[in-house]
């Protein structure tokens, strides 16, 4: 295992570990306000201060991870759920018009400016963490489905897909029994970065309001929050963006360590 | 130095003050580059402006008006009576675009009596009429320059449209033919900065000279500390307070609006959401108006007696709402404030963010709302009151009499009686929470003199302003 | 290369018609209506519906699209219904600092992201590598208006060495035009120039494993000639490829930038007249932005043919 | 002086021993051959002597050119040298050049780097060099890319960038393994040409013990590491002293015998197939044009015959393979087996493919490597309509790996735990296992050793005999097809040019191409009976 698989991993959990924690601790209730304790820098009392309503920084820090990974994950649960499907039936039509279609369809989406559309969409259905959800969700299709099509495509091409037709067997049941497995390690991979590409978005959409709404913390709402407020209380705006940098990070690196891990060739799209 | 750069949030969508409720169309032309025959001043008092000076008839339905000698539009036409009936019937028209048409409901006809002289007949005795005349409404334009007048607007004001770069800033230049006395500053930059960091960071940065109507009231202090800089608080029209929708249950049960009241902790809300700036109101009124009174006894914070009223009203448990926040701070920062106040005496509030355009569909039009948080910033609007079509539906029946009575009442005491009358009922009747006159808050470099303080409309005066020496 | 050509054409006019009607269905769904946001509270109906005449809103969906479409062919983007003024010449103005910053922004990219790539790959393992590619991990990880807002707390407010933001103009020469656009810029830059340098070190690094670069060696060539010669031209294909999403996204996707920096981009008109229901020029300017991106992407095809001979004789 | 001298070296990579004590001499004009199984560390010696050693490699011992050290040169020493004293010549003509250059850059840079001359002469000797190898500039002018030649062209300017400063010393590591036969012999010409010419020494990696007998002056045998015998050319192939290299001349001539063919039952009829592919358009309204890849092929198998088909790459062997497998429709003609079309409609016929059975080429491709060696072998399963399950589904399985010289046990494996040769012969047991009627080898050992080619031949012979075996074993290698096939095909360019008993046609060509090609195969000696047998 390699040190960035390690770190990468013991950063993640280590998130993981406190949105979990947060269900059923926190050292206070993240929702209480407290005005006359506002603005606290970090200290025993707060171990990350207090943020312009006299919440506790470090609570907030915590359900925000679980606002964070639960907008991130379902994003990308999206995103596999429907490109993978699509890029292996693209895969399996290669040259047809499916695969014609799938693909222009792919283009376009990305062709499509992404945060303008997730405004959009929020404007029509109202901001929220389930439309960014969608919003994020969307573009992790043709993502998905671009890199399960061009993986797929090259295990067409190898012999012991040959084989399996001999045996008569058909493109979809191929796909699922020897295309899908021979590409999961490139998903998970995939699936770290755009875990992590999402911890980002999540954090850009709130940000510009249109994340999850408040009572429940977001990290990126919280830097929003606190923007007016880093020349004299920059903690504020330090910490959830510290927190963002590592959560991140953490998927980056694990991302890394688990290619390598799992098989160095693969190549992973990141952008 | 005889230039100055002002910022402001939002950047006005045109330049013509007469067809949009944009408030950032007045804060960069009213009585800069478009006059009335009436304008405000920066006590919120009425003075001649167009009007030299007029005359009421005794039954206070004709107003005669005479008009400056020698005023000329900025392309050289001259400003006269047939002007000021040509923007008069043109706000009032069938087909106008005037956003606040009712100021100009009342009016029966206007004539020209000579080009000095124009006579404005009313339907009824009007004691607003002089009033309304000040709004940015209903500023006198001419019929040569009406088509562009979104782009080229074309005034009697001390200053010109010197450019427009949209999306950032706007250009004034002192107008050399101006009527009256020439301004100190040659030229007048408007810059628009709607993000409050990049607000703190343009004023920090010196980038701008003036910040009016600052977004961030916790970056204040800083400013106070810094002798480069001046801050003046003043107040604005703006009532801030929670509306509640009262057609709809269980918002038409007035216990439930008294608990809201009572559960609600206006200082904590000021301090909270405004660092401190805001006066706390009990109605729905401007503190720094005449007839003002204190009514915030009325709804007074106690918890304990918002939630023996709940149970008194059938909602021991408490109740499930919305609440819908425009992008103003004030809103967004107060509605987290209220909804967890509320959720203390055990009224769960669902925060929807929603921007402007939403809100006026939804809540204000669609009327789709349980509560929501809003500054109603026209002055003297009370009046809204009596709409029972009004987007929180109040119908009192006794309120609409009493505003009947107020518009045909012209007797300054009389009127202040009734005024205070109508500020306890809707006191008393819990129709809206009331939270606090929105402050008016601007920044300026050291040296800058002349600026309004307080906000009676939206206003950048800049006749007024100078650098000190 | 003229079918190719055709082809391209003849997906591009396609791919513009679905995104003219997904554009339209999503924008006109939106609730909200331009002309109550624009009269504000105190509005009449009759003044409503006047204005919504004006407008052009009077008449359905389906006719206003065609009008909309049929303008554009001809050039026209239609009337901001806010400001008045055509749609196209607002844009204009505004590319003027859309598309700069984007330039600017990639250059800066490209000009941290190469000869980290290739000094990363070059040493690859070494104390250099892991030194420069944990510094482009951190760059991947931090999100760009958080570096903005730290940027304009260091550079602005603590040292004034910038403005806080605003756009200088090019009226007040070049060089004023740029500084002022140099913080956002690099608040654009370094977060896409790591992206960029993680993937140039990686082609490289795929492209120092193949047959050609050892007999480039077996030659006499050195293991910088070799890289600079036949390593760097090879990598650039999926460099390319980033370029070009690069390109578009700074294009469009620096609303937040724009907004921080308060500067009058494509991207701060977008999120203005999405709140102000201005609905005409949110079409008009998404239209344009899928157009551009389209083309950015058969720029970046063009590249490849110029980098890739093997590319240029597909017919 | 010799001119290239490689004492007692060693080598090692992050501490695995790769080369240990190798020792080898080339004089002046003189062609070395080095050989031996795959893995054996022929082209580590090579890289060393050029060092260009993976990462993490350690040398000892000493490598003289000309007198001089190398493995002690500084690396700008050795860029001096390289290209210019030394050049090389890799395998993969494919993938050795630079895509994104001209040849004639490619050409050049050998010469321009070492500032041998300027530009404008450099420019004159690679012409001068691309015209020696066979690439006249008036044809191959050199404004063109890589991927404009074809494989053997390729290999020809990889050539001429080796030779342009004229070398005292080429290395060439498996120079022709990519190429066909007829190819094959052209390059190996040039090669010899070349060193007669510059009187160069030529240091020749190859796995091809018929190549290395016929170019090689003398011959350096390799295993694991460390070289077992050397000797010049005619004294080892008279008396070879090492059971190693002994094994290897004896695995690469390795004949089997078959049991006698069965009756003549028609089995596979092929009548006039035609297979056509579309080539990209052109123009945009044009007709796509078509590549016939098969073109109106007929023949018969017999049951119980096993039929051999030859033919240089891209003659469309394997697409005759797809169509038989009744994996693509063809355009013309048809294909019955036992009287039954294998395609039907717009669908394979199931019925028909459950009676036939194929071995692919690439032992490291043809399996799922997520899947354990029982399922592998039991996927053909699928084709039956009611396929066994339990115990008998076990004993199948037990069964078949048997017969392929496995043992029941490695059913619960991994493919990634077996050898290339346990692989292929698992590839057997998959497709016996449905005991199909027909079975299709498509160059079923081109990718394995000698020896384990030798063995898996064997294997082939003993389930022919257990099995009563039909198979079309399709080859490119004459000397396999000679051995384990009653009858061949040939075929060039989607056509069959000839057909007959194996012996007839290898021993009287009736058709030019086929005696080209038999003339190209490079072959051992007939060698004297072995005494020390
Ligand atoms: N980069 C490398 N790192 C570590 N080990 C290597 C590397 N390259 C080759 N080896 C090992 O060195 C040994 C010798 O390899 P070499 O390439 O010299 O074999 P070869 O005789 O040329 O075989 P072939 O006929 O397959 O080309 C092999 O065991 C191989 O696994
Ligand atoms: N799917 C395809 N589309 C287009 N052309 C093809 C396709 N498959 C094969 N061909 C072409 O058909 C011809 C025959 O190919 P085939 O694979 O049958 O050759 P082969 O004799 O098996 O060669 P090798 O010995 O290299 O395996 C080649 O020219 C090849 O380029
Ligand atoms: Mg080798
Ligand atoms: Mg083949
Ligand atoms: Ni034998």
């Amino acid at each position: 295992m390699s040190r960035n698989l390690i770190l990468g991993a013991a950063l993640s959990s280590l998130v993981v570990l406190a949105a979990l924690l947060s269900f059923v601790w926190t050292p206070y209730d993240h929702a209480a306000l407290n005005i006359p304790a506002k603005l606290q820098t970090p200290g025993a009392q707060h171990w990350f201060g207090t943020d312009h309503f006299g919440r506790d920084m470090f609570s907030m820090i915590m359900v925000g991870a679980r606002t964070s990974i639960a907008v991130a994950l379902l994003a990308v649960g999206i995103g596999m759920s429907l490109g993978v499907p699509l890029g292996l039936t693209a895969a399996a039509r290669k040259g047809s018009w499916l695969d014609e279609l799938i693909m222009r369809g792919n283009d376009l989406v990305f062709a499509f400016p992404s945060l303008v559309i997730a405004i959009l969409i929020t404007a029509v259905f109202g901001a929220g963490a389930v439309n960014a959800i969608i919003a994020i969700g969307i573009f992790n299709i043709p993502v998905f489905a671009r890199i399960t099509r061009g993986a797929a495509l090259s295990l067409w091409e190898r012999e012991f897909i040959m084989a399996a037709r001999v045996a008569g067997k058909g493109a979809a049941r191929i796909s699922a029994e020897h295309i899908l497995p021979n590409v999961a390690n490139l998903l998970i991979v995939q699936g770290t970065i755009q875990f992590s590409l999402g911890i980002l978005a999540e954090a850009g959409l709130s940000y510009v309001g249109l994340g999850a709404q408040p009572p429940t913390p977001s990290w990126g709402r919280m830097l929003a929050d606190a923007q007016t407020m880093v020349s004299f209380a920059p903690h504020l705006a330090l910490i959830p963006g510290v927190a963002i940098i590592l959560t991140v990070l953490g998927l980056n690196l694990m991302g890394d360590g688990l290619r390598d891990l799992l098989d160095p060739r693969i190549r992973v799209a990141r952008t | 130095k005889d230039d100055i750069t002002i910022a402001m949030q939002l950047e006005p969508p045109h330049l013509d003050p007469t067809s949009a409720a944009a408030q950032a169309i007045d804060s960069v032309v009213y009585v800069n580059i478009f006059e009335g025959l009436t304008r405000f001043m920066g006590d919120g008092s009425i003075v001649p402006a167009l009007a030299e000076s007029w005359e009421i008839s005794d039954d206070g339905t004709v107003y005669t008006f005479n008009l400056h000698d020698g005023v000329t539009f900025h392309d050289g036409t001259t400003m006269d009576a047939e002007d000021v009936k040509f923007s008069l019937d043109r706000a009032r028209a069938e087909d106008s675009a005037n956003a606040q048409k009712a100021l100009f409901a009342g009016i029966d006809s206007v004539d020209v009596v000579d080009p000095q002289t124009v006579k404005v007949t009313l339907k009824e005795p009007d004691g607003n009429f002089l009033f309304n005349m000040a709004w940015g409404d209903a500023v006198i334009v001419a019929p040569e320059s009406i088509e562009n007048i979104k782009t080229a607007p074309v005034g009697t004001g001390p200053y010109t449209l010197g450019e427009w770069v949209q999306g950032d800033k706007i250009v004034l230049n002192r107008n050399p033919g101006y009527w009256g006395d020439q301004p100190a500053l040659a030229q007048a930059t408007f810059k628009f900065i709607s993000d409050p960091t990049a607000a703190f960071a343009a004023v920090m940065a010196e980038d701008v000279d003036v910040f009016t109507g600052f977004p961030a009231p916790e970056n204040l202090p800083q400013f106070e500390a810094d002798p480069r800089f001046q801050v003046l608080v003043g107040s604005t029209e703006g009532e801030t307070i929670l509306s509640t929708n009262n057609k709809q249950p269980p918002f038409d049960n007035i216990k439930v609006r008294q608990a809201m009241a009572h559960a609600i902790d206006r200082q904590a809300i000021i301090d909270g959401a405004m660092f401190g700036y805001g006066t706390p109101i009990g109605s729905h009124f401007a503190p720094h108006n005449p007839a003002y009174v204190d009514l915030t006894g009325n709804s007074a914070f106690d918890p304990d007696k918002a939630r023996a009223l709940l149970a008194e009203a059938g909602f021991p448990d408490g109740f499930e709402t919305t609440l819908h926040l425009p992008p103003p701070s004030y809103a967004r920062r107060g509605g987290e404030i209220i909804a967890a106040q509320l959720a203390a005496v055990g009224i769960k509030a669902e925060i929807t963010n929603v921007e402007w355009a939403q809100w006026l569909e939804t809540v204000f039009k669609g009327k789709n709302f349980g509560l929501t948080i809003v500054s109603h910033t026209e002055p003297m609007d009370i009046g809204i009151y009596a709409r029972p079509d009004y987007y929180f539906q109040y119908d009192n029946p006794a309120f609409q009499e009493l505003m009947t009575t107020l518009n045909s009442t012209t007797d300054p005491d009389k009127r202040t009686e009734l005024l205070q009358q109508a500020q306890r009922i809707i006191s008393e009747d819990y129709v809206n929470g009331y939270l606090f006159q929105l402050a008016a808050l601007s920044v300026a470099k050291a040296g800058v003199r002349g600026l309004w303080a307080n906000a009676p409309t939206a206003a950048t005066d800049l006749a007024a302003i100078s650098w000190a020496e | 290369m003229l079918r190719y050509s055709l082809k391209r054409a003849l997906s591009l006019v396609l791919s513009l018609a679905v995104a003219s009607l997904v554009i339209f269905a999503v924008i006109e769904v939106a609730p909200g209506d331009p002309a109550s946001f624009m009269l504000g509270v105190n509005a009449q109906e009759d003044t409503l519906a006047a204005l919504r005449a004006e407008l052009g809103l009077d008449v359905s969906k389906t006719e206003r699209y065609f009008t909309w479409v049929a303008g554009m062919l001809q050039g026209d983007f239609g009337v901001s219904y806010t400001y008045r003024t055509p749609v196209s010449k607002m844009v204009a103005d505004r590319m003027w600092v859309s598309l700069p910053l984007a330039l600017y922004a990639l250059a800066l990219s490209t000009a941290i992201a190469f000869p980290a790539g290739i000094y990363a790959a070059s040493r690859r393992g070494k104390a250099g590598d892991v030194a420069v590619m944990g510094a482009t991990q951190l760059g991947v990880a931090v999100p760009n208006f958080w570096f903005a807002m730290m940027l304009v707390l260091v550079f602005a407010i603590n040292l004034r060495w910038f403005n806080a933001g605003g756009f200088a103009g090019w009226d007040k020469g070049i060089w004023a035009g740029l500084h002022s656009l140099t913080l956002p810029a690099v608040a654009l830059a370094l977060p896409q120039a790591a992206i960029l340098a993680r993937v140039m070190r990686s082609a490289l690094l795929d492209i120092l494993g193949e047959d050609f670069m050892r007999t480039a060696r077996a030659k006499g060539l050195t293991r910088r000639q070799a890289l600079w010669r036949h390593g760097v031209r090879n990598a650039l294909i999926p460099v390319l490829t980033i370029i070009g999403l690069q390109f578009s996204f700074l294009l469009a996707g620096s609303i937040i930038i724009e907004q921080v920096f308060y500067l009058p981009g494509l991207g701060r008109l977008v999120f203005q007249s999405i709140s102000s229901r201005d609905l005409i020029v949110v079409e008009s300017v998404v239209m344009l932005l899928v157009f551009a991106v389209i083309m950015v992407n058969f720029l970046v095809d063009l590249a490849y043919a110029a980098v890739d001979p093997r590319l240029r004789s597909r017919t | 002086m010799s001119l290239l001298r490689i004492d007692d070296l060693s080598l090692s990579i992050h501490g695995f021993d790769i080369l240990k004590g190798v020792n080898l001499i080339i004089e002046p004009g003189e062609i070395v051959a080095v050989t031996g199984e795959s893995g054996s560390g022929k082209s580590m010696t090579a890289l060393a002597v050029m060092q260009l050693l993976p990462d993490g490699a350690r040398t000892s011992g000493s490598i003289r050119l000309d007198g001089q050290e190398i493995l002690t040169l500084p690396e700008t020493r050795m860029c001096a040298l390289r290209g210019a004293a030394v050049g090389m010549v890799f395998q993969e003509p494919m993938t050795a050049l630079n895509p994104v250059k001209t040849i004639g850059d490619q050409v050049m840079e050998t010469i321009l780097i070492h500032k041998a001359m300027p530009p404008d002469q450099a420019e004159d000797r690679a012409r001068e060099v691309l015209t020696r190898v066979g690439l006249p500039p008036d044809r191959f002018p050199l404004s063109r890319y890589p991927h404009e030649l074809s494989g053997g062209q390729r290999q020809r300017v990889v050539i001429a960038m080796a030779i342009a400063l004229r070398p005292k010393l080429l290395i060439a590591d498996e120079p022709t393994t990519a190429l066909d036969v007829t190819t094959q012999a052209q390059i190996l010409d040039l090669l010899k040409g070349l060193v007669d010419e510059y009187g160069m020494g030529m240091l020749m990696i190859t796995h091809d013990l018929a190549v290395v007998a016929d170019m090689a002056d003398h011959i350096t045998v390799m295993r694991h590491g460390e070289v077992v015998e050397a000797a010049p050319t005619p004294q080892l192939l008279a008396g070879m002293k090492h059971p190693y290299t002994k094994m290897l001349f004896a695995a690469s001539e390795h004949q089997v015998t078959l049991p006698e063919p069965l009756g003549q039952e028609p089995l596979l009829a092929v009548a006039n197939v035609v297979r056509d592919y579309p080539l990209p358009r052109t123009r945009l309204f044009a007709r796509p044009g078509q590549h016939r890849a098969v073109d109106h092929v007929s023949f018969t198998l017999h049951r119980g015959e096993r039929l051999g088909l030859v033919g240089e790459s891209g003659c469309g062997k394997s697409t005759l393979t797809r169509a038989i497998l009744g994996l693509e429709p063809v355009q013309d003609g048809h294909i019955l087996l036992d009287g039954q079309p294998v395609y039907t409609g717009n669908r394979p016929n199931l019925a028909v493919r459950r009676r036939m059975q194929v071995v692919f080429q690439d032992p490291y491709g043809s399996f799922n490597p997520r899947h354990r060696v029982d399922r592998l072998v039991t996927e053909p399963f699928f084709l039956l309509e009611k396929p066994p399950t339990g115990t008998e589904r076990r004993d199948r399985i037990a069964e078949m790996l048997t017969a392929v010289g496995l043992s029941p046990d490695d059913a619960g494996k991994y493919i990634h735990e077996f050898s290339g040769g346990q692989r292929q012969r698992i590839a057997i047991a998959r497709a016996l296992i449905t005991r199909p009627q027909l079975i299709l080898f498509d160059e079923a050992v081109s990718a394995l050793d000698v020896s384990v080619r030798a063995q898996i031949l064997d294997l082939l012979a003993e389930l022919c005999a257990a099995y009563d075996l039909t198979y079309l074993f399709i080859s490119h290698d004459l000397s396999v097809v000679r051995t384990i096939t009653d009858r061949v095909m040939v075929m060039q360019a989607g056509r069959i040019v000839e057909q007959g008993e194996t012996e007839q046609v290898f021993s009287d060509p009736q058709h030019p191409y086929t005696e080209a090609l038999i003339a190209a195969a490079p072959r051992l000696p007939r060698r004297r009976p072995m005494v020390a047998r």
